[in-house]
């Protein structure tokens, strides 16, 4: 037997040490845990190593990389506000949003002390515009002309159409959505931009420097020499350390028994059933509601259940419409949600801007009118056997002998707890239905095999518009092809598209604008292109142990969303109060 | 001499059931897990019989209910009864289990005695496939297969079809060399002079005494059918709204049942789970010692 | 040793890995799935392809993971590509190749199966031997006994309850991850330790699950060796129990055990592979769940193949280690 | 007159590999088809005497030669003359355990050859050829039914065996060490069962033995096989009585008589220094008696009408070619 231990303690060794040989190499220095943030997150499914931006299709932001790359600005969405960054000002130079100035901060800096430059800037834009695997060369090749460094600090862009929404949609980082500014002095020198990870030493222009990872963990430190805190952008943030843990392929169960017992200071947004029992069960622990109902902060996500409008029997308004009445919403929030009023009818997240768009009386009195959050069974059925269908033995309804294939694509780790619901409400109003948490749901709604998707529509802020033109008929792809980012409605209808293209060179303070918007929102209704189902909220635990001063409903901070994974997850860390 | 046949009735063995029991008595093991079984087909048939089928899934009854005396096993967050949704997810394991176990071992078993019974190329043939394949971790080609299904399709069945595509090497193995060494038995070249033809040696000579190893090898065959359903429901390869042992303990897992103090959700398909693979471990531990005389001599 | 068995076992190990590749590289294709269109599919959700782009990104990366060629012509390059231990490109960590990933979480795997199956092995036959053994008191055999329906108890099930009650509850051990998070990897003693610790759970997990299949058959070996004319004879020259245990019994007793232990391994890895998840170890398991959840194929793949040459050549290895332990076997 | 079964040439080599085994060399034997008779094949194990006992039930096939059985090919009968053949050539193994199948009880032993050679034609005619089985082999019936083998003695056992074969009527009883598994107090009973079977039956027995005193108390004739070749064969008291070829006497000595003026196992056989030769006698090395001539092969010498041995001791005696083999043992 002793010869046994002494074999397993070798091997064990040799395991120790082949761990320890890998990318740790450097003697880090001790930063005391109350300097250091902990975030739980799921670093299994990404390339950890990776930093460069252009790396794709491996880079994410979501995974501590926003806290290395910036943008020209930044949008503060609780407050409806712009913050500027690497931009001074970045202003529309023609009435028709034809043209614009972009003016760089002089303080900017990369990491290795080269100045951030408008050749910086160029580099950014010509890249997009001519690396077609980059996420934003559709937009670039769509509305950019021309990019053109003035001088050092000045850029001016020329569209081809009026881009009225090109600088927020696309030059703002906000929630997942923006592109950062990138060094051109690093990647010139690059020959496949694409194919080069970036590492620990790539020059960039955030806070940290990521500064050793392997697959349980990623640490970043603070830079000493940021150039925001000279420019005056921010104060020295007093988190030194930043550790991403790896909590991927954990349960939710075992991460809020993690958060409960201190292990780590946020992580990954809970479902509603388990944020309640974390917050009760440790006092620390705060959320963007503080210990109240809903716990969370409005993602830009609302849910629906979206059908692809050219497949059968989606393609009739009848059967869409007659799914929609077959959904409680009210049980649905009573069961899932304690009662909070999570479900919607919109198609947008209900921000300040777009409240107000709610709230006018043209929208309302289309609500009035068409009734899009009715649930009612009987006219559901009556629709149904209008469209042709019978009920079968089953208690399904039959049309040709096929049942309607009604299974809902979704995905575990988030549609977990509202899927099967869904799924039993329709099954009771006769529609077969059934759920797919596989790994091919995504690509089953990109490619429009399947009929219907639980899915979110990460597209308005701050006017209906992108949400709107999501139903444009030039998404309207054949099937089999991919129909891009969120569009899977594939719907076409040229009165709905007249609409959006009359609205898409109007600003959206034009009262041109709201009116077309409204009547859109009606076809939409009216049609039940897809059905909006509910809101979607990020509740995420904080942890007040040693870190404070969360965004939360009563501190908005800048009015950035409080989760760090996303673009502005810089933002989130770099406010944060030091407890103790 | 009426007398002396009665006598000899007298001496002669009691009758199988009997003789059963006895043997039964002499191995607790398979005792145990006969009985643990036998408690659980009991139940499941009961539960068939008595549940309401819509009662195992989503907004049947009111969610979140501790184990009272209407709902004997409590509800979950879904609203499910979970005592209906474990007899449901039982019989489903049970349907997942036995037709994956049975047809592997069926399969195994032909494959074995073609391999013995003919050998030369035949065998060479089957016996290196089977050990090339054997190397290869079965649950992992479970999940590329799994996954390269079309999902909208996969149901219990297609569930149990995977699992038993790489379930019947074992058998064919312990069958063929239980074969090989039947065939150099002396009864079978007797049966051969008393004319049997070689199926009818198959069948009726050599088979018959395979019995206990192919009872062994068909436990063996249902505890990796279930145990590999387990998993597959656990990645997400399953059937997910049908209520199946692992489905239920999963989704008690996703919202957080032990954390929310649900704890009557997740237990008592665990519970079942346990059961059920532990009686057949059992009933396979008591099922070698059948097929291994020498055991059975010391017991 | 012998040269011809070593070819033939070598043979043996080349079939492995053809069959385990060609399975892995044919069963994925029958599916209509195109892994590249799937991938960028999902990179759409964040960003702003429009589909049009899409087609021609996918064309253009299909032509980079040379998908656009015939199907054997694929399956040709596929399999030179394993010959130089080349598993091919991540689609999903692009550009990090299928074996730079292996290499980043084997280690952990390695640590935990391997201390785990000999871990096991060692319990499991010392139970499975005191159960079979006449000698040991009653109630030590009912407990060896009582573990073969711990192989009724999964693994990841364990797993959940020990992190529950021993690590939320009783705040004895760590909730998951291989290391206190925040410390930085050395290789002092106090890290060791602290990489022991996180182990134990997932490690308690896995030889509970697996030590009753040890228990089983050791104890059939047990008593089929007690029949043994060497254990009477042993018995009758008055050796004590305790030598006759250790030097008769488990030894010989012991030997045919060890041919299950590369197959045994092969079964913990899929234990391990779930168990891994639970406790957020970033192992080959947990590679390989989040390769299936996104799709990223050549990971897949590339993982299934390397355990698979794995166990095959353990169980090369201990077939040729065996003849080492028992001297009566000899390869002529 | 016919001859019942003919061995033409036999040889059976089996291959393993680049290695060759010669189990039977070119063996030529005949048994008439009226001539009932015991004919002994002795010989030390891997002497060939169970593959030829193979051979003859047809269980393998020979290499080289052909066997005839009523004059026709073995290997090339017709369905119907094969089922004959099957019933008529039958055979009492030497475990009286291992050929029954542990799984049914005795009678199915008996069962299976009434049905499948359709011999009777109800269930009570099956029983009732199986009871005048038993009883004509000195058992019981009411004792061995329902039995399983395990509960019954060997001796019982045996018997049933033969009643096996009895029940078919065959021609020729292959009988390969039937006692030798027995209790030696029932030997005699069994031996005199077979016996029987020969005198009122008329079926030929080829008694298959390592043990010569049983062969001289049964059989009428006998065959010595050394290494798959006929060294000695005649009438058996002739041949005990009077071993010619050294491996016979060395056999021979090593029966323990009961009579306590003789040595028993007195001849020294020490192995000449050349222990492996080619072509020559297979005794070679171990002959006491070895010569230069022996180092190439034998033929049969006749040494008596009903001796002949294949021993270059014997040189200037008539050399009898092996397919006269048969002419030397009597019936």
């Amino acid at each position: 037997m002793q010869k046994s231990f002494k074999l397993i303690s070798s091997l064990f060794v040799a395991a120790m040490l082949m761990v320890s040989a890998m990318s740790f190499a450097q003697d880090l220095p001790d930063v005391p845990r109350n300097q250091t943030l902990i975030l739980g997150w799921d670093l299994s499914a990404a390339v950890v190593g990776v930093t460069n931006p252009w790396a794709l299709p491996g880079y994410t932001h979501q995974r501590g990389n926003a806290f290395l790359w910036e943008p020209l600005s930044y949008y503060g969405i609780f407050k409806s506000e712009e913050i500027p960054w690497l931009a001074d000002s970045m202003e529309y130079t023609s009435d028709d949003f034809t043209s614009m100035e972009i003016k760089l901060n002089p303080m900017a800096k990369w990491s290795d002390g080269v100045p951030v430059t408008s050749k910086d800037v160029v580099f950014t834009f010509e890249g997009q515009m001519n690396n077609q695997t980059l996420p934003y060369h559709a937009a670039f090749n769509q509305y950019v002309e021309s990019v053109e460094a003035v001088d050092d600090l000045t850029v001016n862009v020329t569209f081809k159409i009026p881009a009225p929404r090109f600088k927020f949609e696309v030059l703002t980082l906000k929630f997942d959505t923006g592109i950062p500014i990138v060094p051109a002095h690093a990647l010139e020198a690059q020959e496949d931009v694409n194919a080069f990870p970036g590492g620990l030493d790539m020059p960039h222009s955030g806070p940290y420097n990521l500064v050793a990872w392997d697959l349980n963990q990623k640490i970043f430190d603070l830079r000493e020499d940021w150039w925001a805190v000279e420019a005056g952008r921010i104060g020295v943030p007093e988190v030194k350390r930043i550790v991403m843990a790896n909590i991927g392929g954990q349960q939710m169960d075992n991460i809020a028994q993690r958060i409960v017992n201190n292990e780590m200071d946020a992580a990954l947004d809970m479902r509603s059933s388990v944020i309640k029992s974390i917050v009760e069960q440790n006092p620390m622990v705060t959320t963007h509601s503080g210990d109240q109902p809903p716990y969370g902060y409005l993602d830009w996500w609302p849910n629906a259940l979206w059908m692809n409008t050219q497949l059968e029997p989606y393609n009739d308004q009848r059967v869409r419409r007659a799914m929609s009445l077959a959904i409680n919403r009210e049980l649905l929030d009573e069961i899932i949600y304690e009662g909070a009023g999570i479900t919607t009818i919109y198609p947008f997240p209900l921000y300040p801007a777009l409240q107000e768009f709610a709230d006018s009386p043209a929208v309302k009195a289309l609500e009035e009118e068409l009734q899009p959050g009715l649930y009612d069974p009987e006219q559901s059925a009556a629709l149904m056997e209008e469209a042709g269908f019978t009920m079968n033995r089953d208690g399904l309804w039959e049309k040709d002998g096929e049942t309607v294939s009604a299974i809902i694509q979704g995905f575990e780790q988030i549609h977990s707890d509202i899927v099967p619901f869904l799924v039993e409400m329709l099954r009771n109003a006769g529609f077969d239905a059934d759920v797919n948490f596989g790994a091919d749901s995504y690509q089953n709604m990109a490619d429009g095999v399947a009929g219907l998707y639980m899915f979110g529509h990460g597209a308005s802020l701050i006017d209906p518009y992108a949400a709107l033109e999501l139903y444009h008929s030039r998404y309207s792809a054949q099937i089999g092809t991919s129909a891009g980012n969120n569009r899977f409605s594939r719907y076409a209808n040229p009165e709905y598209d007249a609409l959006l293209d009359e609205m898409a060179p109007l600003g959206a303070d034009n009262p041109r604008f709201q009116e077309l918007a409204a009547e859109a929102l009606g076809i939409y209704w009216k049609e039940q292109i897809d059905i909006p189902i509910i809101q979607w909220l990020h509740r995420i635990p904080y942890n007040q142990t040693y870190w404070t001063n969360w965004p939360t409903a009563d501190n908005p901070s800048l009015g950035e969303n409080g989760a760090f994974w996303a673009h502005t997850g810089m933002l989130v860390v770099t406010n944060l109060k030091a407890a103790q | 001499m009426s007398s002396v046949t009665l006598s000899n009735t007298a001496i002669r063995q009691p009758n199988k059931v009997t003789l059963f029991f006895r043997y039964l008595r002499r191995n607790p093991s398979l005792t145990f897990g006969l009985l643990i079984m036998l408690f659980l087909v009991i139940f499941t048939v009961h539960g068939l019989l008595t549940i309401n089928t819509k009662d195992a899934y989503p907004l049947a009854v009111r969610p979140k209910m501790p184990p009272s005396f209407q709902y004997p096993l409590g509800t979950d967050f879904f609203g499910r009864d979970l005592y209906a949704a474990m007899v449901i997810g039982m019989w489903q394991t049970a349907v997942i289990g036995v037709f994956a176990g049975a047809l592997g071992t069926i399969i195994g078993t032909i494959f074995g005695f073609i391999s013995a019974y003919f050998g030369g190329f035949i065998d060479a043939a089957i016996t290196s496939i089977c050990q090339i394949l054997i190397p290869i971790p079965a649950f992992l080609i479970q999940v590329i297969i799994a996954g390269s299904i079309d999902k909208r399709s996969v149901t219990i069945l297609t569930m149990a079809w995977v699992v038993l595509l790489l379930a019947w090497m074992g058998p064919t193995l312990v069958i063929r060399a239980q074969v090989l060494s039947m065939k150099e038995r002396q009864f079978v070249s007797v049966a051969k002079l008393s004319g049997m033809t070689s199926l009818g040696i198959i069948f009726k000579e050599i088979l018959p005494n395979l019995l206990p190893f192919i009872a062994a090898a068909f436990i063996a065959q249902v505890f990796q059918a279930v145990f590999a359903s387990f998993y597959l429901a656990i990645v997400g390869l399953g059937p997910v709204r049908e209520p199946l042992l692992g489905n239920t303990i999963w989704s008690a897992q996703t919202q957080g049942a032990f954390f929310n103090g649900w704890w009557w959700w997740p237990i008592g398909p665990a519970v079942a789970m346990i059961l059920i693979l532990g009686s057949l471990a059992l009933i396979n531990m008591g099922m070698d010692e059948m097929a291994n005389p020498r055991i059975r001599r010391s017991e | 040793m012998n040269f011809r068995l070593l070819s033939k076992r070598l043979l043996f190990l080349l079939m492995v890995v053809w069959a385990a590749s060609t399975i892995t590289f044919f069963i994925p294709r029958i599916s209509p799935k195109n892994p590249v269109r799937e991938r960028f599919a999902e990179l759409a959700r964040t960003g702003g392809f429009s589909p049009e782009d899409l087609e021609v990104i996918v064309a253009d990366y299909s032509q980079r993971f040379g998908l656009d060629k015939p199907l054997l012509q694929q399956y040709g390059d596929y399999m030179w590509g394993i010959l130089r231990f080349d598993l091919g490109i991540s689609l999903n960590k692009f550009p990090k190749t299928v074996m730079q990933l292996i290499y980043e979480s084997l280690p952990w795997t390695i640590g935990l199966v391997f201390i785990t199956t000999i871990l096991s092995f060692i319990l499991g036959n010392w139970l499975g031997a005191l159960a079979a053994w006449p000698r040991s008191p009653d109630w030590l055999k009912n407990i060896a006994t009582s573990f073969v329906l711990f192989q009724g108890v999964p693994p990841v099930l364990l797993g959940i309850l020990l992190i529950f009650f021993i690590g939320f509850k009783l705040k004895l051990l760590p909730l998951g991850g291989a290391y206190s998070i925040g410390t930085v990897p050395d290789q002092s003693i106090g890290f060791f330790l602290d990489v022991l610790r996180h182990q134990l759970l997932p490690g308690i997990a896995l030889v509970l699950g697996s030590v009753g299949g040890w228990v089983i058959s050791m104890r059939g070996m047990g008593v089929t060796i007690q029949g043994e004319d060497y254990v009477t004879f042993a018995e009758h020259k008055g050796l004590g129990p305790r030598v006759i245990f250790r030097d008769y019994y488990l030894r010989n007793a012991l030997l045919p055990q060890i041919t299950g232990l590369a197959l045994a391994l092969g079964n913990l890895v899929t234990s391990a592979i779930v168990v891994e998840g639970i406790f957020a170890l970033p192992g080959l398991g947990t590679m390989l769940n989040s390769a299936i959840r996104s799709n990223d194929f050549s990971v897949i793949y590339g993982i299934v193949l390397f355990i698979t040459i794995g166990i095959a050549t353990l169980m090369v290895i201990v077939e040729f280690l065996y003849p080492l332990l028992d001297p009566r076997i000899r390869h002529q | 007159m016919a001859n019942l079964l003919e061995f033409k040439n036999v040889s059976k080599i089996y291959k393993r590999g680049k290695t060759e085994t010669v189990a039977l060399d070119n063996l030529s034997l005949t048994l008439k088809d009226d001539e009932p008779t015991i004919l002994t094949v002795a010989g030390e194990s891997g002497s060939g005497k169970t593959t030829l006992a193979m051979l003859l039930l047809g269980f393998i096939e020979p290499s080289l030669g052909q066997i005839y059985y009523q004059g026709k090919d073995i290997s090339l009968l017709s369905g119907s003359e094969r089922m004959s053949f099957r019933k008529e050539v039958q055979a009492v193994f030497q475990d009286p355990f291992a050929v029954f199948n542990p799984f049914y009880t005795v009678e199915h032993l008996l069962e299976v050859p009434i049905k499948r050679f359709k011999l009777a034609k109800s269930r009570a005619e099956t029983r009732d050829k199986m009871a005048e089985a038993l009883t004509a082999v000195g058992l019981q019936p009411d004792e061995i039914f329902g039995r399983f083998p395990h509960q019954l003695s060997g001796g019982q056992r045996q018997r049933i065996n033969i009643a096996r074969a009895l029940v078919l009527r065959p021609k020729i009883l292959v009988a390969d060490e039937p006692v030798s598994m027995v209790d030696a107090s029932l030997r005699a009973n069994i031996l005199e069962t077979l016996r029987t079977l020969q005198r009122n039956y008329g079926v030929s027995i080829v008694y298959i033995t390592h043990d010569l005193t049983t062969a001289f108390h049964i059989a009428s004739s006998i065959m010595v096989l050394y290494r798959g070749s006929v060294m000695e064969a005649g009438g058996v008291e002739q041949v005990i009585k009077y071993p010619q070829h050294p491996y016979t006497q060395l056999l021979v000595d090593s029966i323990p008589w009961p009579d306590l003026n003789r040595r028993w196992g007195q001849t020294d056989l020490e192995p000449s220094e050349d222990s492996v030769i080619g072509q020559g006698c297979k005794f070679y090395a171990r002959c006491p008696k070895a010569m230069e001539v022996c180092r190439s092969r034998p033929p049969l010498f006749q040494l008596e009408p009903y001796q002949t041995a294949s021993c270059f001791l014997y040189q200037e005696k008539p050399k009898l070619e092996s397919e006269q083999l048969s002419k030397t043992l009597p019936v």
